[in-house]
């Protein structure tokens, strides 16, 4: 019975790293190739999760929707609905440079996560909504887990083709550009305002189907889960640790700080017992610390972007 | 094909163009001196609309084009460079050049999936020309390191290389000179001729090296205080007697 | 609603938030405008300053006030020791990187306080202080000291970073660290200085908060947005707009009870923020755009 | 400083050896500056001129060598403590603060001078009548040229020992540009060593007193500003001809 | 060998005042059930404490450690809603593992697809808002103003609570949302107070923003009359307003019919050093005691921990108080029904795995709350 619950563990701890690696991936998208500073993921993030719910949970009387469909129809709404929210966001705030985009961004994030709170009717306020179905769900525990791991690591693995190719496309090149210097990409043809609009549209999408994922690995989705530290936050600690601009890097970074997040629990359970809640802070303490550990020795990232070197030197 | 009619600028109280006229005809190298802060970048900025200006026209090949953007000109055939170079610092060298042809389809989200073929051949056909202009500069040993991490020559080189990436009708150049090595300036000399004749490119060029501006300029525009002070031959402009005291520095009298 | 209602129950209420906010909002823009990063353990540093200062009271029983400065001292130390620690060797790398750092810093002194303090509600004193009546206006002591404290703090330090070398040091090294160096200014000690007066200020901050509700673990962290929101209202950057930036949103928060459901008054700050930076993108006062 | 004797030599660049990453931009590169000297360098973009310039401020890695300033041994000293040794740089980007005024430019230039500056800032304004009048705009919005002439007016706030001038008339005007030569030479006759890096090669030759050529990193030529000058080799490789 | 516990508790994010009491008084349970023998003819109880934070990323993360890798017997918690419902969906359900929360009050944990494994030992939010409502009524309290915490617990109590007054043909004068951990409620309670009110109804946590609330209410004299929810049941108030400050205050809080439960636990938990008054301990201690008692009747087979939860406090059988264990044990033993009435209330599992809830109106007496009346 031991080994195969340490393996439960380490299929959900996968399925997070999954759910994460998305939310990160669609970050990269905005900050790591076109340098906006988006800090409101969470409100992307809860849009995608809410859209999907309400999607495919069955009907009820705490909140709107409850149209039964089938999942997928729920992930691509929960990426279009992210999406068009996105959109005139985007026109509003990407006028904002750099920080001043972040607390933009952070400001709309709570104003979507205190809708969500307080709009009964349409999400189920504080109760959110329950009964939302995890597909290829079976009555085998590690088969459920097993199986929703690997539709989290396909989806995963086609986000991260697509938004590879993207990089190193010409568009990932023009996005880096912009990112690098507004004005010469400007003078260079680059309509500017759009392309950003488009990366952010773009990342916000990506951002809306991690939420969905999650509230379906959940089964239910409640505004706890959009809080800034869980949704905002780690997701930049990820791609930060891991290096922006590199998808790997980003993927990477969701592994090692999730790792980190959830093993260091086991590090402070090692206290005697009646330090045990003195040992969930001493947690959140070594958490802390291990971040600075990962920024001393690989304060570029650990995987930093990489140059795009040009592959023959002279045909 | 550019006439630039009663253009001011202002920044709050301070008018760093002032009613300025001058026109540019197909075909020629257009000088612009000037002393320093005389207007010249101001001036290359409202052309190129990175700044709005506060009152004036511009037309260009007969358009009105006074409140375009940036990148509306660009596609219309209009280059500039930056005094100041604004080189894609985290891009390599390379990048920076083939980040600058227009209509390129794999800056199309779907085009990227839908056409990858055709996309992929254009993209060798403008790696090759990245690669043709590097070897021009002489900067092919750098072509992988980041363009942040040149010397403040080679990033002038740079900026000069982005305007021979596409194919323009007028090329703003600022200061091409400042910084580059004569030898090479020599080259890049020759260079912006070949290209006014045999590809029938305009430029207006500013520059402070007289020895440049003799050998490629007709006409030269003189600039001070925001305005155009007098524009005719470089013989002519040389001799002038308010050019040679504000600008050159010379009691007026004494031989070059 | 009589003008003395309006004034007692929602302008006063607000300009004591909003001088509380300022504070706050002060120490963000100065770490923004000179070292340029947004300073994630802003708010936890001040809830140490006030768990110290509260210490301080418990341990000599000497009044809060006179807790103050000790407690400020000593996060200036803390705010100098974590530079050196974990900002310094980031400091040539870009600014996003010294966030995350930040962040990392929240977690580890918030895990400190709850550590040594616990996360029991606390307060300096215990028991009710009922305002007083001036012509009509009901004001409490602490809340009319508040507010003249946040104004001293604040024009101490505009002096003396207008007055000083070490204003203009701090400008240069925010401009072009560098260059900065090349003339003569030395970086290691401007930064320093730097963090000194922004714990002083985190501390004051977090004093102030303390002294006007309670004490609680996370009580700087769930500030943190407001006073950035203030900060960069006012204009990144600069002491006097952030100082405005805070008693606006503080105002603003108070006010918006009177037109929008209550549930929504934590947006208030942000949609204030908003609006304003629409009409003038760098903030009320003109700040940099960095 | 002021008691070493007339025959030390204001700067010694021995065998400097520094890059910025792991690669090695210098390698052995060997510069002199006498008292009351101006040596420019020349060479072509990217030989590391400006490098060079930096490796003396300890701005990058300095891996090998020693760099010595009036006998005294500075080789990984802070930036801050060589100024206060008497050198000054002005290099050739970034040289301004841009989000301060002309007139707060100049005053950082004072920044390590004690008491009143205003004659050295009388002297800067007289030099560049265009930055008395442009004072209180911000240098970042000023004209290459004028930024140019705020770089050098900074440099001349402090009364070094050395100077070294990074390109120091790019973007100025054929006026400015005879009048920066001036102002160095004058500089030069107040006991003061200059080491200069130049593109206007031929004018820098004629009065410098010596001068190196660098590419690729490395000593190419050295001598005395005409007999360089006169080399038909450097004449056409770095000089244009 | 031992049995493993699983202690799940939002130790760290926005309820980190509340959950280390609420771990120690389950703790506690176990603890006696320790010293008087053991579980299963010897055995030790041992608890593994994991962190929820508040939210259900932690959560579900930190109880499929327990279960899978620490491999406990059961879980009580986690503490808040939305973490109760993800673990209960990801983790307990699916593993068959019993959740007993003492906390979770959304009326959503009520429906849940759970298997039968999920449980708790505070009444939905239903009950209490009704019987608080019916109460103030019958004292006579005909208008009042709400003003609750934006979250499952304050939204849920403040909904039923207003349901039932106005249907009592009470009014509400005032009802208002907030959010926690702002400065200032002041320009809050001042709309709040414009209907005419003089009795504020609080739905919030005494040592949170409830306690801010209070406070700015009390100094400047908003309204007279306070009552609030088991969650303003804290010391908090008492510790830093003063008992003689708090004259008009009042607390509803679960209670059970044996409130000789209730004494054994307040005497047991506050010589163990803790505060009886403390939010939602005693359920916490009623949630560890009634699995500890399943687990004993299990035979401590983990699949059947969950229908024995229900088993061992259905209302039938021979009454057991909170502390009992040695008698449980014995008649457990003998093969006869239990029936375990905790101290915060007397259980009584539906099939949902919910518990009706008895309730009384607190008032403070001296340093802490002594009851006032009971509520139905
Ligand atoms: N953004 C701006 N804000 C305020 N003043 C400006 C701005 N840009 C330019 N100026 C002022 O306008 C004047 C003209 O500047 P401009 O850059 O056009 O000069 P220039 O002719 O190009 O000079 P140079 O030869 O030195 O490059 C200068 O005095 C400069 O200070
Ligand atoms: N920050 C940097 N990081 C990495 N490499 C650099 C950096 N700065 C310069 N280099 C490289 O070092 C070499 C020498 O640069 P340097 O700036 O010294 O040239 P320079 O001789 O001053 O040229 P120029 O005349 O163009 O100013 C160049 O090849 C450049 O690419
Ligand atoms: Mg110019
Ligand atoms: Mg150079």
């Amino acid at each position: 019975m031991e080994i195969p619950g340490i393996l439960i563990y380490a299929m959900s701890m996968a399925i997070f790293m999954g759910i994460y690696a998305i939310l990160a991936l669609g970050l990269n998208i905005q900050w790591g190739f076109t340098g906006l500073f988006n800090a409101g993921i969470a409100g992307f993030f809860a849009v995608g999760a809410y859209t999907s719910a309400l999607v495919t949970s069955a009907l009820s009387a705490n909140h709107l929707g409850g149209l039964d469909l089938p999942v997928p129809v729920g992930w691509a709404a929960a990426m279009l609905v992210a999406g068009l929210v996105a959109w005139p966001i985007g026109k509003i705030c990407l006028r904002f440079r750099s920080d001043y985009l972040a607390i933009a961004t952070i400001g709309v994030a709570e104003i979507i996560r205190l809708v969500i709170k307080s709009e009964g009717w349409l999400t189920g306020g504080a109760r959110g909504v329950t009964k939302i179905p995890r597909p290829l769900a079976s009555d085998n525990y590690a088969l459920s887990e097993l199986s929703y791991l690997a539709l989290v690591v396909i989806v995963l693995f086609c986000i991260y083709l697509l938004v590879e190719k993207q990089l190193k496309a010409p568009w990932g090149r023009m996005m880096r550009g912009i990112r690098d210097n507004e004005l010469a990409a400007n003078a260079m043809g680059k309509n500017i305002e759009r392309r950003r609009l488009e990366a952010f549209i773009f990342g916000a999408a990506i951002m809306g189907l991690g939420g969905a994922m999650l509230a379906h690995y959940y089964r239910s989705i409640t505004p706890e889960a959009i809080d800034p530290m869980i949704a905002t936050f780690l997701v930049w600690i990820m791609l930060i640790l891991g290096g922006s601009g590199n998808n790997r890097g980003a993927i990477l970074g969701v592994v090692v700080v999730w790792t980190i997040w959830s093993m260091s629990e086991f590090v402070t359970d090692q206290l005697p017992e009646e330090y045990a809640i003195k040992a969930k802070y001493m947690r959140v303490f070594i958490i802390g610390l291990m971040l600075q550990l990962v920024l001393r020795f690989r304060p570029e990232g650990i995987l930093p972007e990489a140059d795009q070197k040009s592959a023959q030197r002279r045909k | 094909m550019l006439e630039v009619d009663q253009l001011t600028k202002s920044f709050g109280g301070f008018k760093a163009v002032q009613s300025c006229s001058l026109s540019v005809k197909e075909g020629t190298i257009t000088g612009l001196v000037g002393p320093n802060g005389a207007g010249k970048t101001t001036l290359f900025n409202l052309i190129a609309g990175a700044f709005q200006p506060t009152s004036g026209s511009i037309h260009f090949m007969g358009k009105d084009v006074t409140s375009l953007s940036s990148d509306k000109l660009f596609h219309r055939g209009l280059v500039r460079t930056f005094q100041i170079p604004h080189e894609f610092h985290r891009l390599t060298v390379l990048e920076n050049l083939m980040l600058v042809p227009e209509n390129q389809l794999g800056e199309n989200l779907l085009a990227n999936w839908l056409r990858s073929g055709q996309v992929r051949a254009q993209e060798e056909l403008t790696r090759q020309k990245a690669w043709e202009t590097l070897e021009f500069l002489e900067l092919t040993h750098v072509a992988d390191e980041r363009a942040g991490n040149l010397s403040g020559g080679q990033k002038k080189l740079l900026e000069l290389g982005r305007t021979m990436m596409t194919d323009a009708k007028l090329v703003l150049l600022d200061e091409p000179a400042a910084g580059v090595n004569r030898t090479l300036l020599r080259k890049l000399e020759e260079k912006i001729q070949i290209l006014n004749k045999e590809r029938g490119y305009t430029f207006m060029l500013i520059e402070h090296d007289m020895e440049m501006i003799e050998k490629l300029c007709d006409p030269v525009i003189c600039m001070a205080e925001g305005s155009v002070l007098i524009a005719g031959s470089f013989a002519q402009v040389r001799s002038d007697k308010r050019v040679l005291e504000a600008y050159l520095g010379e009691v007026v009298g004494d031989a070059a | 609603m009589t003008l003395l209602e309006l004034m007692n129950f929602y302008v006063i209420p607000g300009l004591v938030l909003g001088s509380i906010y300022a504070v706050g909002a002060v120490g963000i823009t100065l770490v923004f405008g000179i070292l340029r990063f947004a300073h994630l353990a802003h708010g936890d540093l001040a809830t140490f300053g006030a768990f110290a200062a509260l210490a301080v009271v418990t341990a000599s029983g000497i009044s809060p006030w006179a807790a103050l400065p000790i407690a400020m001292a000593l996060c200036a130390l803390i705010a100098i020791g974590i530079d050196k620690v974990f900002y310094d060797y980031l400091t040539d790398r870009p600014k996003i990187i010294t966030v995350m750092a930040s962040l990392g810093i929240a977690l580890m002194l918030r895990a400190v306080i709850q550590v040594i303090w616990g996360v029991d509600t606390e307060t300096y004193s215990r028991g009710l202080v009922r305002p007083e009546n001036y012509w009509g206006l009901r004001l409490r002591d602490r809340e009319i000291f508040t507010m003249l404290a946040m104004f001293a703090i604040v024009g101490v330090l505009w002096v003396f970073l207008q007055k000083t070398k070490w204003g203009k040091a701090m400008r240069a090294m925010s401009d072009n660290p560098d260059l900065a160096l090349l003339s003569g200014v030395d970086n290691r000690r401007t930064t320093m200085l730097t963090w000194a007066i922004v714990g002083a200020l985190c501390a004051a901050s977090g004093f102030f908060l303390g002294l006007n509700t309670e004490l609680k673990a996370l009580m700087g962290w769930t500030m943190l947005l407001p006073m950035f929101a203030a900060a960069i209202l006012g204009g990144v950057g600069r002491v006097e707009g952030a100082v405005l930036g805070g008693l606006v949103v503080g105002v603003a928060e108070e006010l918006s009870v009177l037109v929008l459901p209550s549930e929504y008054k934590a947006a208030m700050a942000f949609v204030i923020l908003l609006l304003i930076l629409l009409v003038r993108p760098t903030g009320l006062l003109k700040g940099k755009l960095l | 400083m002021t008691n070493t004797s007339k025959t030390t030599p204001t700067l010694v660049m021995k065998d400097v050896r520094a890059g910025y990453g792991d690669a090695d931009i210098l390698h052995d590169i060997n510069i002199k500056v006498a008292r009351r000297e101006i040596v420019s360098i020349i060479g072509p973009n990217g030989a590391g001129k400006s490098t060079a310039m930096k490796a003396v401020f300890g701005l990058l890695n300095v891996r090998g060598g020693s760099i010595t300033v009036a006998g005294q041994d500075m080789t990984g000293w802070k930036p801050n403590k060589i100024v206060q040794n008497g050198v000054c740089y002005v290099p050739q980007v970034n040289n301004v603060f841009r989000e301060m005024t002309v007139l707060e430019n100049l005053e950082m230039g004072a920044f390590l001078r004690k008491g009143d500056f205003t004659a050295a800032l009388d002297r800067v304004f007289s030099l560049f009548p265009d930055l008395r009048e442009r004072r209180s705009a911000m240098a970042g919005s000023l004209s290459g040229g004028q930024r140019q002439m705020v770089a050098m007016g900074r440099a001349l706030m402090l009364d070094p020992v050395l100077l070294l001038l990074d390109e120091p008339t790019a973007g100025l005007s054929p006026k400015y540009m005879e009048q920066i030569f001036e102002i160095t030479r004058s500089v030069r006759d107040t006991d003061v060593s200059i080491l200069l890096v130049e593109q206007h090669a031929k004018q820098a030759l004629t009065f410098s007193d010596r001068a190196y050529v660098l590419a690729a990193g490395q000593n190419r030529h050295e001598g005395t500003g005409e007999g360089l000058l006169a080399d038909r080799e450097v004449a056409e490789m770095f000089l244009g001809g | 060998a031992d049995v493993k516990v699983g202690l799940l508790g939002g130790i760290s994010g926005p309820i980190a005042a509340m959950a280390p009491p609420m771990i120690d008084a389950a703790k506690l349970a176990f603890a006696q059930v320790n010293e008087q023998g053991g579980v299963l003819g010897g055995q030790k109880i041992v608890t593994v404490v994991g962190d929820s934070a508040c939210n259900p990323q932690n959560g579900v993360d930190a109880a499929s450690k327990l279960v899978n890798v620490e491999q406990v017997t059961a879980l009580v918690g986690p503490h808040c809603s939305g973490p109760v419902i993800a673990v209960a969906n990801s983790v307990a359900a699916p593993a068959g593992v019993a959740l007993i929360t003492p906390s979770g009050t959304s009326p959503e944990i009520t429906g849940l697809d759970d298997k039968g494994t999920v449980y708790r030992t505070v009444p939905s939010d239903d009950y209490q808002g009704r019987a608080l409502a019916r109460t103030l009524v019958a004292q006579g309290t005909k208008n009042v103003a709400v003003a609750y915490l934006n979250n499952d617990y304050g939204s849920g109590l403040a909904g039923a609570f207003k349901a039932e007054f106005e249907t009592q043909g009470g009014k509400i004068s005032g009802y208002a949302a907030h959010e926690e951990g702002k400065a200032s409620y002041r320009t809050n309670l001042a709309e709040l107070s414009r209907g005419g009110a003089d009795t504020l109804v609080i739905f919030d946590y005494g040592d949170g923003s409830g306690l801010t609330i209070l406070r700015q209410a009390l100094e400047n004299g908003f309204f007279t009359n306070f009552v609030g929810g088991d969650g303003m049941k804290s010391d908090a108030p008492i510790k830093e307003l003063g008992a003689e400050n708090l004259t008009t205050f009042v607390a509803s809080s679960p209670m059970g019919e044996a409130s000789s439960s209730l004494d054994s636990f307040n005497k047991a938990f506050t010589a163990a050093g803790g505060s009886a008054d403390a939010i939602f301990v005693a359920n916490s201690y009623d949630a560890a005691f009634v699995l500890a008692l399943a687990i004993e009747k299990a035979g401590g087979d983990k699949a059947k921990v969950p229908a024995a939860i229900s088993a061992v406090s259905d209302g039938k059988g021979e009454a057991v108080a909170a502390g009992e264990w040695k008698k449980a044990v014995e008649l457990i033993k003998a093969g006869k029904e239990i029936d375990y009435k905790g101290a915060a209330g007397d259980l009584n599992f539906d099939a949902n795995g919910d518990v009706p809830g008895a309730y009384g109106l607190f008032s403070i007496d001296g340093e802490s709350f002594k009851l006032q009346t009971p509520m139905n």
